[in-house]
């Protein structure tokens, strides 16, 4: 599976977009996640609808609202640049971006399910010891829901790797800089006789794919051991 | 083939405005089926049940002709297009391109893709033609189809973009800066074909002066000669 | 220190009205299963809400309705043990007891992890998780992460349910040493084993369906005729108070009361201490004479307080001992036979063995 | 019908080598916590395998490490009380109490759920949830759900731990007919509390850290003075038969054993029928000559069979009760002054209401 | 929001599909996650790279490989349409099959959080009281994993709403009878001034995944309550 420049670039660029993506969407989506499984607050289902919306909509759609919002004459991304000096749209953080929208939902679903299954009595335990919400939280709730936070990942991940419509429509197709692996794949699929091209990106992905789910699976076997200890029969 | 009570169109999807209104002069049912040149010519390669197939770009129907899946001898171009270089609202007209680098500045140049999109290909050869290739390089925005570059000027996020010009004509908040010369590129031809007999008589009705005058309605021009 | 509160809390059709104050030392909860006690001890750390009225602990008010006052659990530093013994299930016995640790406020003193660790048997289990301990050691846990939280208070549900009877005697002594430690932990400790609670307790609430049925003094609570059928005819028995006098050399210690003379195996408190007897009304016969040749030689004189009749054949008989209080429970027909009646002088005859070394508290 | 095993289980650094039959009956194992009960007891029920071994119910080997047999839990039909209720969160409680009867083999008999409702005093809880129900009533839903299942063997985990004197003495009677029932139902029934396991079981097995240190009729194992240590001294006490004889006005019945007449209250047994006398080693008190004048009128003449000094000041005495066995615990002191040895003659006071109610089974 | 004929054509076929697929990917993805949560095999972390497959790989690539397999002159398609005279390639059909493979990484992974979260010990109970093992699936493990297999529900059925890139291209996009949602709005961008047609179609894919996401948080809370009980507070 030799590859040329342009898609070791492309390949490179995915990888770098997906992690940075994946670690970026952490913490947000174990917010969201946290919120949707514990809070108690009006207009909770709009917040999930809202956290859905992306698997919704086609991701141009996805894209194009990204680029009336984050571009540089849009609201959000004019605020960013004025501000902070921050471009997105046409750069690699921009893919980030969109990345992270178009995996959120994959990762705050994972995340909440974990939530919802933690005993809140556990955490109450904790709580009597002395231990403060944000040390509870640390302490017993974090570790409980690894296996969740780590599917999580692996999700927005693997969603991060194969993005597409979304990512093109915002930071279009800049060999180098924007050009991801889906990207890199497509333009070779619109060309007659491109699929030799197309055919060795797409097995680099499978490969990512492949080393991605099987560490992940590997984690989470460790992860399962520590909290349910080495598996009695009973 | 079977015998359809309709006709079924797969189309290049930049060919949309016009094919609607010129389906709607069909005494017979006519449906249409948009998707990129591309995934329509797997599609028909594939045995997609389409009787008429219309591209954007002439290289996919030469694939599709090699693999015999059109009906020999019904290729014809049905309408050509031109290339513009537009900007928003309110930009004043290049005299030469070789103003390009200057009026990008630190913006970019949305097209389409240089090597999978047709208007990006056109768009390329003209920028290899002017010698301006080397110098806006590494500040294009590629995208997926015109109608995209399209938005990404209007928009304002790019300064310029290449686009055809019954993209431009439509769009209200992009004015037209340079006319590319036809000469500059291959010329760009939409090339349709017949996939099964029922399909002839749509052939028909698309190089009918009818037709001709929808297409130059919508921005593009009609070969001299239609085959 | 002492916990003073008035609540109310509905619970489905459920409704938990008690008000009490808790001195110092071990105040015990004894009731029937579904009788409030965990939904009691719940509120008083901070699990649950109360519908109404107050929770004070040392004049710091941890919740009260009319104030909104409602402290956070975490605020209330009460060492909670579990029915059910909620370890934690990714740390091992180790991280588990260090996690109260970690969460005592700095400067606080009290047992080391190896102490607790050792007190409760669990030297050989500190690797383990708590998925590979049986029912008994994972109380036991439990019990060391909650006094190894340095509290400022003890809530305990039924700790000692689990545990087998070696293993409740070691623990015992330890937990009476807590509450008349110079912290002078107060306790909160829920119960059905009446012989703990009148080890351990210096207060005791019987809750009967939510509302309290009896509250006061062990000593007062527990020599009351009419709470035999509260506490269950087999469980029922006064508490007597006894310096120890001496330890022979034979290991059977003497201690006096104010009636007279006992003498008991397995007292392991120094000479001079008080010390606490529980006997059960079952164990003590009476006798109009005072009985010569017997095994028993506890012997003491007292006076007939009342007699209560029940609906069963036993009657249960309120002694005074000279100001120590005894309950015994005999046949209605013995009642009969000893001609008993308020004021009639008798003797006790109290089994030395059946006052069992578990059973004396200081 | 009868269990009959021979198996090992490791687990971890802990080992279960234990072999015994248990005839039709009640089968009490009991031993100090860890001291490997669950393990065994899921063992039987098929919730894990053992390493080796056999296990045999009524001549259908349920597991059979050389033939590669195991047969899986839910062939097994055990009736499974686990020492954690484990109850289905998603039912309520006639919910989780069907379940039982609805997995029950077609055909077979049993108590109804109405009846097994009310006998364990869940009425009023049939349409909660599990998670709204206290400690000891989840413990009474699950025991209900085992016994509607209608199983070939019970298994019972601790089940009466969480509950109160007053409930236990509801349950107990009621497994008592289970066992002696025409199903004739084969418990094995684990528990820390030996005056149930004095009132129910037929066999005794005592495990002590994975081994058997003790297993036979519960007869010669509780009159054994070695045992004495194993179980806690305070728990101590041999088993005495005895046909009920008369059943009084006062309440007070007349029972006979082979020793003499002994005078108890609240002997629910009809006339003629056989029962059971727990009677705890310190509740025995020795005289050399029959007393006289006491509160207690149960005076059996007893010869002394053998005398156990132990580390501590007490003395168990294994007592000839003419066949039957008895057991005292005294002071070292009062052999001395009693002068009792082997074959010495004297006479043990036992108190009416000392062998309690509840103490008494068929 | 009125809608012209093909708009409501897109939106019903959208609806149709969206649901056939979540119908039928319910109970394979349901078994798939029961292999993955509970299984002891080898290849375990390949069948869960495969199941993540369609994340990461383009949308349009995994449209082709339909394309190519599905086909009528494909090896499974020619089986289906020789065997069965089913046709998927170009018909309603074949967009549910886009839509399932495209959710089926979404709903296994609910489901199988759900199934890991299960406490392996109610299970045993069942099986104590004579319950056949099919018997604890139907009445211990499915109503305790029902949050899961709701929320696996909702995610492939908002995937099924909005999947674009392998409906286009493995069933094309022809009005009436392929034309998902997501493919009109794709056409109406293509045409000058279409903005407004397709901005009332992205209008009523949010309505629609309001709608499911709402419903499916009160299906959740009532399921929820079904487990847990009246929310006591310890
Ligand atoms: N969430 C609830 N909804 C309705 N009733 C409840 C709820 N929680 C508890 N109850 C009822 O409140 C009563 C008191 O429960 P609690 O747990 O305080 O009893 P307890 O005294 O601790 O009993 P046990 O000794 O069995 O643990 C019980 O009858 C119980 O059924
Ligand atoms: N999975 C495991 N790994 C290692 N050791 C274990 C495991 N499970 C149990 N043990 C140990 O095996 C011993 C026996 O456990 P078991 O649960 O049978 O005790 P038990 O007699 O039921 O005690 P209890 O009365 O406390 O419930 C204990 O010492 C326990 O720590
Ligand atoms: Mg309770
Ligand atoms: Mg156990």
């Amino acid at each position: 599976m030799m590859l040329d420049a342009a898609s070791w670039d492309a390949l490179r660029l995915s990888l770098l977009v997906a992690c940075t993506a994946t670690l970026v969407a952490l913490p947000i989506a174990l917010w969201v996640a946290w919120l949707l499984a514990r809070g108690q607050f009006r207009g909770k289902a709009l917040l999930s609808a809202l956290v859905h919306l992306p698997l919704v909509l086609p991701p141009v759609v996805t894209g194009y609202l990204l680029l009336i919002g984050f571009g540089r004459n849009g609201p959000i991304g004019g605020f960013l640049y004025d501000v902070f000096g921050i471009t997105l749209a046409f750069r690699w953080t921009g893919a980030v971006l969109a990345a992270v929208i178009m995996g959120f939902p994959l990762m705050v679903r994972a995340m909440r399910l974990a939530i919802e299954a933690v005993d809140p009595k556990l955490e109450q335990a904790a709580a009597t010891l002395g231990a403060k919400p944000a040390s509870v939280f640390a302490s017993v709730t974090l570790p409980l829901i690894a296996p969740g936070i780590l599917a999580g990942a692996v999700m927005g991940f693997a969603k991060a790797i194969g993005e597409f419509g979304a990512t093109i429509t915002f930071v279009a197709n800049i060999p180098g800089q924007t050009q991801t692996l889906p990207s890199a794949i497509y333009s070779f699929l619109q060309v007659p006789g491109g699929e030799g091209r197309a055919i060795a990106l797409v097995l680099w992905a499978c490969v990512i794919a492949i080393t991605a789910v099987a560490l992940s699976e590997w984690l989470a076997q460790r992860v399962a051991k520590r909290i349910r200890g080495i598996e009695g029969d009973t | 083939g079977a015998v359809h009570a309709d006709t079924t169109v797969f189309a290049a999807a930049s060919l949309r405005g016009a094919l609607d209104e010129i389906a709607a002069l069909s005494t017979t049912p006519v449906t249409l089926s948009y998707a990129g040149s591309g995934t329509i010519a797997r599609q028909v390669s594939i045995g997609a049940p389409a009787d008429v197939v219309i591209l954007a770009h002439p290289r996919w129907m030469d694939w599709l002709e090699t693999r015999g899946a059109v009906l020999a001898g019904s290729r014809r171009n049905v309408a050509n297009n031109s290339l513009v270089l537009i900007g928003p609202n309110g930009a004043g007209p290049l005299i030469t391109p070789t103003e390009i680098p200057q009026r990008l500045d630190q913006g970019r140049l949305a097209m389409g893709q240089r090597d999978s999109v047709p208007a990006g290909i056109y768009a390329q050869t003209w920028l290899e033609t002017a010698g301006l290739w080397d110098r806006v390089i590494d500040q294009l925005a590629e995208v997926e189809n015109v109608r995209l570059a399209l938005a990404l000027v209007a928009r304002g996020e790019t300064p310029l973009g290449v686009v055809y010009r019954s993209d431009a004509q439509a769009e209200p908040r992009v004015d037209v800066v340079y006319n590319v010369p036809k000469t500059a590129h291959d010329p760009i031809t939409y090339p349709a074909a017949a996939i099964t007999e029922d399909g002839r008589a749509f052939l028909t009705l698309l190089s009918s002066p009818e037709a001709a005058a929808i297409f130059e309605n919508n921005g593009f021009t009609i070969p001299e000669a239609p085959q | 220190m002492s916990l003073d509160l008035n609540i109310t809390k509905r619970l489905g059709a459920f409704t938990l009205d008690v008000g009490f104050t808790a001195p110092n030392g071990v105040t015990a909860v004894f009731g029937r299963s579904g009788a409030g006690k965990t939904t009691l001890i719940n509120a008083v750390a901070g699990l649950s809400e109360p519908d109404s009225g107050h929770i004070t602990l040392n004049d710091t008010p941890l919740f009260d309705a009319a104030q909104r006052i409602n402290l956070p659990a975490h605020k209330r530093r009460m060492g909670y043990v579990f029915q059910d013994a909620r370890l934690f299930p990714h740390m091992d016995v180790t991280q588990n007891l260090r996690f109260g640790l970690r969460h005592a406020p700095a400067g606080s003193t009290g047992p080391s992890l190896d102490e607790v660790a050792d007190l409760l048997g669990l030297t050989d289990l500190l690797k383990r998780r708590p998925t590979d301990l049986s029912g008994g050691e994972k109380q036991r846990v439990a019990l060391g992460r909650a006094l190894l939280s340095r509290p400022k208070m003890l809530l305990m549900d039924e700790p000692l349910a689990a545990l087998d009877g070696p293993r409740k005697d070691n623990i015992l002594p330890y937990l009476e040493r807590l509450k008349s430690g110079a912290a002078g932990l107060p306790i909160l400790y829920v119960s059905h084993a009446l012989d703990e609670i009148a080890r351990l307790a210096d207060q005791l609430v019987i809750l009967s369906k939510g509302k309290i049925a009896a509250s006061g003094s062990i000593f007062d609570v527990l020599a009351d005729p009419t709470i035999v059928p509260l506490v269950g005819v087999r469980q029922a028995g006064a508490v007597l108070q006894a310096t120890v006098m001496e330890h022979g050399n034979d290991g059977i210690s003497t201690l006096k009361t104010n009636a007279g003379i006992i003498e008991l195996p397995g007292v392991a408190a120094p000479v001079g201490t008080l010390v606490r007897l529980h006997v059960l009304a079952q164990d003590v016969i009476l006798s109009r004479t005072r009985p010569t040749g017997l095994s028993s030689v506890n012997i003491l004189p007292v006076t007939v307080k009342s007699i209560r009749t029940g609906d069963g054949p036993g009657a249960a008989i309120s002694l005074d001992a000279v100001g120590d209080q005894l309950l015994a429970r005999v046949t209605a027909r013995a009642v009969q036979d000893l001609d008993l009646s308020e004021g009639v002088s008798c003797f006790a005859v109290i089994k030395a063995t059946s006052i069992a070394a578990t059973s004396i508290g200081r």
